[in-house]
């Protein structure tokens, strides 16, 4: 998977119609084969731009409002990264005629240690979603596979499992990067932050973190399109998709097989209801 | 200075770790979660404290916790009473083996606001109460700079005791403070170094030197810097910048916190923890002024309080050139490509 | 059953986990978030027909369980509950339209997190109640007191000691 | 600083006998806030509110805990004690320490008095967050409009129109009179339909506080309660009413003939018509689906002879603007189509007819002047077999529901039949006869026993045809037996089911409806005519199948309730309803999504202090929020709060114990 070539030339004529201020895509780190985000707002810079496996993080983070605030933007969108944009056009957040979309029908990407990432083999739907142009080729919709850590951990006994998690919370330092890094979290200002409400949890004990994650991932509930970019950025390398992907997993299970950002003005599974919706865990 | 210096092997070196460890309250890199953190060891088996592991938190944890308590408050019918917390800084004396030079000088850098107008007693106590065992890294990491900057890295007195793989097959434990001294005399491994000790051990920091991938001109980013108020070039080079915080929680040397209080029922705890000045709000004031809220100003006055305004007030540069920041950085920017780019500018 | 425990230990041992150990009379505290129209009209009911349930229960009225953010629950967890209850009204009765559809489906979704991080199922439980069942609503607290009794004292991720 | 009176009732001894008060009272006062703790026997009572007015006063109290009963019993009181001492009436907090406490832990006067501290703590924390509020008062335009014209509309317009309160009555079709104009004669009494609504519609047409808009309908709905601002669209009738004189000689003339659905298409009307004589308004209007000169450009002839130049080809559909401070639905009802009755020979017998149908037939002023024929041959049927239920109470085919009203009319055709064909003989299968109402059961008692009519309990399984009779086979479930009855004309007395516009109805007026498309009461017994939308109400069959009497009833009740609505010149509304932070939204419009009554709109607000750009938040109409803290949940900024049960507040009732 190597669309550089082809995201160059698309930038080019991009600039060159004058339709974007900034163009967000990906480039080479200068001393491993991993990239980096590059947001550029000058045309010289375009021949830096790659696109391979590696191009790893979900660029429609660049399209919170801090970043790129009424600004016309091109960018490239994953599978994944695009169901995220999907939710952010959902939810007023970006203009539909603000941005240049340009999709990917998405091979999976690499980890780390040069792997297909775990989200990539799972990954519902590798095509773009919402896209003014497409490139490669859709393979569509795939079946739904429950995380193979969420499977793991059900078996574990109770108490182990909550040692493992006593562990996850302590050792988070409450960066909060989870949360910067995440395309979704675009709140004026987030909810553990807010010194006035009483939710505040600004010391950074393990409890707050528990808090602060839990209530994090469950706003995330139903609309997390499952990027990772929270886990990659997160520097105690917390499993943090964790919680998400339990999230999904049990809201696809009960609430009509629900997938975040999936279909354009689907704001989410709390969002919405059905009559029939499981009762039987309710006395 | 001290010059003091033994000599061993590897099995040496193992025992004088098993010596430690069984002595002393001992912390050591120990992985979790495919990252390794300083932590209690009780085991030489557990952590590995041979080569410098790059470590996600430095050691600012063990001194400046990420969270502390700072009092206690209860409250009744005659008011509010205050107390001291029943937690105990340190207890006793303890020592951290497999320290990365930096992370050990980061100390002394935070060590110099933490002398200044108002004394933190806790981290003083912390800080006389520990010996710090560092091994000498073999070779630079692709982010590390620490040689560039304001500090005689070979000549450093960051840490007490010095553990340096001589180029020869030797390993040879350097006590470099007095604590350090003691320590080594305390336990079983006392044959003094050979006469060429002294050259081996220059041999090793050259070779070491000359791994490096980053150099900067210290003297010339910094007088640059300080004329570079105004820079456009800031808002270029943090574009990409996400605002996570990621880098100030972990650097060694970054030491801004919030005040925080948490009560339940009648009794409540004031907490102190990690705050960062990339965090958008970090400046926002009660009447809703926030003279930094844009990302390329707070950038700006992280580089300049990192380059320029420390090294005014306290003559140290507040960056130890460790690279944790652009190893944890989820887009890949680095302090050192920051200043080196917008200083480029004043050609 | 939890007497039986008492005979036989002179304490109560968790069920959930051996090491946690209580004294024999160690009482739960059950935070209970009622909706208004409902289950708090249904509680009151309670009362006036006199009907005895455990008095472990420490109710907080709100409009709508709707109202409910699952904050709520994670904080009385880590502060002051062993366990909580929340009740509304019956789907289809509730007093705003359509309050609890949405508040049953983020309770579902809560439920399983908190199961998923350590939580026992039993700490966090949900009902309707409506106005008219004050008897129901006498059973629903004794059951959910009588299962966190079994569960011993909550000792995970509270707020003084985590 | 906030300053907490506590006040510990003894209830009596409701309280007194299983808490130990005095004990209450001294373990509130150890906390920080609490600047006076006490007790009284009936904290309720006069002596007691003027206890707790008095320590107001004398403590300079910033809110006041009542320790007694639910507060669903004595919040208003209490609140109108704080009130009457000059303290903000919702800085009162009650802990429920009788119903939740004292009755339910009668045995265990320890646990029920820590309870009690408990609940008492709880109430101190929490109206240590409460915050001032005051009852919202929201301005009031005094003008009904009714929807829906007939007998329930035009009952409600009356009836508020009498009030003096002007009423805009807007009508589909192009005259008033609904269903009602199309009946014969009513039961119980027989008393004929027309003769007693034609008054009533003329009425409608000369009140001096009635508007009516016939031929329009309501397009959009914006606003709140008392504020209300409808869009109505009037459909190109063709004809100028204000110089018509309805003279009818463009109807005479007109060439073009179509079914005439108001006689349930038995006979035909022009293009250019009024739906019936007694029409109000009596203007014609031209079907423009069917007249020629509009289809195609040729003839013309009705402008012709109209003498007055009123008709105008050019004419089209216009939108006019009436601000409104409550709407009254009344769309009436439809009939279940018996298609799915195949084996009856539905649609194949022509002599298989619905109850309406041989409605218009038996009436007077009906396509065959009040003679019942058999569509077939024109013949007067001897032999009428009706058939109960059809459609109704039949899961399988038609809906789960009674339509309540047919039990009646098939009696009553039954009667009529009698009257009109002397030597006539109705059978009619039934699977229970419901005449619950007043001289109802009278009224099938004397179909059965005047007219002789055959009461068969059963349902019929097959129709078929034999000569040119139909041969009705059926159960007769009290003998046990397949009967056969030989019928000139079966008739069906098909289901009452919702107009099949009220779904798209109910969502421009931001109303619920049911299943089966009714419009959705607010409560089905305490607010029986209100919607859950303030300011919305219901008459007649849009909520239900009902009889007229039902219907004219509900008709005045929502009257009643307009005009209760506009008694002041604002309406006054508890202030709990939610408010938007804006430093906080981030304008996801989440809430909007959730908020059941369409009470969040959007707004625009500079980007920062003086910025010119702008971006959107969340508004929050507190005419129309009934606080059900719904979008506060789902919000994740926490930029929504509910007054009086704010996040601060249910967070200190958490950690207050």
């Amino acid at each position: 998977m190597d669309h550089s070539k082809q995201i160059q030339d698309i930038a080019s004529k991009l600039f060159a119609e004058n339709k974007i201020d900034y163009f967000v895509g990906y480039r080479q780190n200068a001393i491993d084969d991993s990239q980096v985000p590059y947001l550029i707002s000058d045309p010289a810079e375009i021949p830096r731009l790659v696109f391979t496996d590696r191009s790893v993080f979900n660029l429609a983070n660049y399209l919170k409002p801090e970043h790129t605030r009424r600004k016309r933007v091109g960018l490239v969108v994953k599978g994944c990264d695009s169901r995220a944009l999907n939710l952010m056009l959902t939810e007023s957040q970006v203009k539909r005629e603000n941005v240049y979309i340009i999709g990917i029908c998405c091979e999976g990407v690499l980890n780390e240690k040069g792997e297909k990432a775990q989200n990539c083999i799972e990954c519902v739907m590798p095509d773009a979603v919402v896209y003014d142009e497409m490139i490669g080729t859709p393979t569509g919709k795939r079946e739904y596979i429950v995380n193979a850590d969420i499977k793991e951990l059900a078996t574990i006994a109770l108490e182990k499992r909550a040692d493992y998690f006593e562990d996850i919370f302590s050792n988070c330092i409450r960066c909060n990067a989870c949360r910067h890094s995440c395309p979704l979290c675009y709140c004026a200002k987030c909810c553990i932050d807010q010194e006035t409400s009483t939710l505040y949890h600004g010391a950074n004990t393990s409890s707050g973190a528990m808090h602060a994650l839990m209530t994090w991932s469950l706003h995330l509930a139903g609309r997390c399109v499952d990027c990772r970019n929270c886990e990659k950025a997160c520097p105690s390398h917390l499993p943090l998709h964790l919680l998400h992907k339990q999230n999904e997993s049990v809201i696809y299970e009960n609430f009509q097989q629900h997938l975040a950002g999936m279909e354009k003005d689907d704001r989410g599974a709390f969002y919405k209801y059905s009559l029939s919706d499981p009762d039987d865990f309710i006395l | 200075m001290s010059v003091f210096i033994v000599e061993t092997d590897k099995a040496g070196l193992q025992k004088f770790y098993e010596e430690i460890i069984g002595k002393f309250e001992t912390y050591a890199p120990v992985e979790k979660f495919d990252k390794y953190d300083y932590k209690k060891v009780s085991n030489l088996s557990e952590c590995n404290p041979d080569s410098p592991i790059e470590t996600t938190m430095s050691l600012k944890p063990l001194f400046f916790p990420k969270t502390a308590k700072i009092m206690k408050f209860q409250e009744d019918s005659s008011g509010t009473t205050l107390s001291e917390t029943d937690e105990d800084p340190l207890a006793g004396s303890r020592v951290i083996l497999g320290v990365k030079h930096c992370d050990a000088r980061g100390l002394q850098v935070l060590d110099q606001v933490y002398n200044w107008d108002y004394i933190d007693t806790d981290y003083q106590k912390r800080r006389i109460n520990t010996v710090i065992v560092s091994t000498r890294c073999d070779k630079a990491g692709n982010q590390c700079f620490c040689t560039s900057l304001d500090y005689d890295v070979e000549n450093s007195d960051a840490h007490d005791v010095r553990i340096v793989n001589g180029l020869d097959g030797k390993i040879y434990i350097q006590g470099v403070t007095e604590k350090g001294e003691k320590l080594i005399k305390s336990s079983s491994i006392q044959q003094p170094a050979s006469d060429g000790a002294k050259d081996e051990l220059s041999k090793h920091y050259k070779a070491f030197d000359a791994s490096f991938r980053l150099k900067m001109n210290y003297t010339e980013v910094n007088a640059k810097l300080q004329k570079l108020f105004d820079s456009p070039e800031f808002e270029t080079v943090s574009s990409n910048c996400i605002s996570c915080n990621t880098c100030a929680f972990i650097c060694p040397t970054c030491h801004c916190f919030k005040i925080s209080d948490e009560k339940i029922k009648d009794t409540g705890v004031r907490y102190k923890s990690y705050d960062s000045c990339n965090n958008g709000y970090f400046t926002l004031m009660a009447g809703g002024h926030n003279p930094r809220p844009v990302k390329y100003r707070r950038w700006r006055q992280r580089s300049l309080h990192k380059f320029v305004y420390y090294k005014e007030r306290f003559g140290m540069n507040l960056c130890v050139g460790c690279g944790h920041c652009a190893i944890s950085c989820p887009v890949n920017i680095s302090i050192f490509d920051v200043v080196n780019q917008v200083s480029k500018i004043m050609q | 059953m939890e007497t039986e425990v008492k005979e036989a230990q002179g304490k109560i041992i968790s069920a959930e986990n051996p090491d946690i150990v209580a004294p024999a009379d160690w009482q739960p505290v059950i935070m209970g978030i009622l909706c208004n129209w409902c289950s708090y009209a249904g509680s009151d009911l309670t009362g006036t027909s006199r009907i005895q349930y455990p008095p472990n229960i420490r109710i907080i009225r709100v409009p709508c369980s709707s109202r409910v953010d699952p904050w709520f629950i994670i904080k009385s967890l880590q502060t002051t509950a062993d366990g909580v209850l929340i009740s509304g009204c019956h789907p289809g009765d509730c007093h705003y339209i359509s309050g609890n559809y949405f508040a049953r489906r983020r309770f579902l979704v809560t439920k399983k997190l908190l199961n998923f991080v350590g939580y026992h199922e039993n700490r966090v439980q949900f009902s309707w109640v409506s106005a008219a069942e004050g008897p129901k609503f006498a059973k629903v607290v004794a059951k959910v007191t009588e299962d966190i009794k079994k569960l011993g004292p909550l000792h995970r991720y509270k707020k003084e000691n985590f | 600083m906030a300053r907490v009176g506590v006040f510990v009732c003894y209830c009596g001894a409701n309280i007194a006998d299983f808490i130990d008060v005095p004990a209450v009272v001294e373990e509130a006062k150890k906390i920080k806030e609490v600047k006076i703790s006490v007790l009284y026997k009936y904290m309720c009572s006069d002596p007691g509110q003027g206890m707790i007015r008095d320590a107001i006063v004398q403590n300079r109290l910033t809110s006041v805990v009542v320790a007694a009963c639910s507060p669903r019993m004595h919040e208003k009181t209490f609140r109108k004690a704080l009130s009457d001492a000059g303290m903000n009436p919702y800085m009162l907090e009650v802990a429920n320490i009788r119903e939740h406490s004292s009755w339910v832990h009668q045995k265990d006067k320890k646990a029920a008095t820590e309870k009690a501290n408990d609940l008492i703590r709880m109430a101190i924390a929490k109206s240590i967050a409460n915050e001032q509020l005051h009852e919202i008062s929201v301005p009031v335009t005094k003008r009904a409009l009714v929807i829906g014209g007939g007998i329930a509309g035009i009952q409600a317009a009356l009836d508020i129109a009498d009030a003096r309160i002007p009423v805009t009555l807007v009508e589909k079709s192009p005259s008033i009179g609904g269903r009602m104009a199309q009946l014969d004669e009513t039961f119980p009494t027989l008393d004929c339909s027309q003769c007693i609504l034609t008054p009533k519609m003329v009425d409608v047409a000369s009140h001096p506080y009635i508007e009516l808009i016939p031929y329009s309908e309501v397009i959009e709905l914006d606003g709140y309660v008392g504020n209300y601002k409808a869009k109505i669209k009037k459909k190109a009738s063709y004809v100028d009413f204000s110089s018509c004189t309805g003279c009818g000689a463009c109807t005479q003339k007109c060439p073009v003939k179509v079914p005439n659905e108001f006689n349930m298409n038995i006979d035909k009307r022009k293009a250019i018509y009024t739906p019936f004589p007694q029409a109000v308004p009596n203007k014609p209007v031209i079907d423009a689906t069917h007249c020629t000169m509009l289809l195609k450009g040729k003839c013309g002839i009705c402008a012709k002879v109209c003498e007055k130049g009123s008709i105008n080809f050019k004419m089209v559909d216009e939108v006019i603007e009436r601000e409104v401070g409550a709407v009254v639905i009344a769309t009436g009802y439809d009939l279940w189509d018996p298609k799915p009755y195949e084996e009856y020979g539905v649609g194949r017998y022509k002599d298989i007819i619905t109850s309406l149908e041989f409605e218009r037939m038996v009436s007077a002023s009906g396509p065959t002047n009040g003679v019942p024929i058999r569509p077939s041959d024109g013949k007067v049927p001897k032999n009428v077999v009706f058939i109960k239920c059809i459609g109704s109470r039949d899961e399988a085919k038609g809906i789960e529901y009674c339509s309540k009203i047919c039990c009646m009319y098939t009696a009553k055709h039954a009667i009529l039949l009698h009257h009109k064909v002397h030597d006539s003989h109705a059978y009619i299968f039934y699977m229970d006869i419901r005449a619950a109402g007043k001289g109802y059961e009278e009224f099938v008692k004397r179909a059965q026993v005047e007219t002789a009519a055959t009461y068969l309990r059963g349902r019929v399984s097959k129709i078929y045809k034999k000569g040119d009779k139909l041969m009705v086979r059926g159960e007769d479930a009290q003998i046990g037996q397949v009967v056969e009855v030989e019928a000139d004309l079966v008739v069906l007395a098909t289901a009452v089911i919702a107009p099949k516009d009220n779904p798209s109805l109910a969502r421009l007026l931001g109303v619920s409806y049911d299943k089966y498309g009714y419009m959705s009461e607010a409560h089905p017994k305490l607010r029986p005519v209100e919607t859950a939308k303030a300011g919305i109400f219901l008459a007649g069959c849009t909520q239900a199948p009902k009889d007229i009497p039902d219907t004219v009833a509900q008709a005045s009740a929502c009257a009643a309730k307009v005009c209760g609505l506009f008694a002041g010149d604002t309406l006054k509304k508890d202030p709990m309803v939610s408010t938007i932070n804006n430093e906080f939204c981030s304008g996801c419009q989440n809430c909007v999504k959730v908020c059941p009554y369409q009470a969040i709109v959007t707004e625009e607000i500079p980007l920062g202090h003086g910025s010119k750009e702008l971006r959107t938040v969340a508004k929050i109409n507190e005419g129309v929020c009934q606080g059900c803290g719904s979008c506060v949940a789902i919000c994740r900024s926490m930029a929504i709060n509910l007054a009086g049960f704010t996040d601060p507040q249910i967070i200190n009732e958490i950690v207050a114990i």
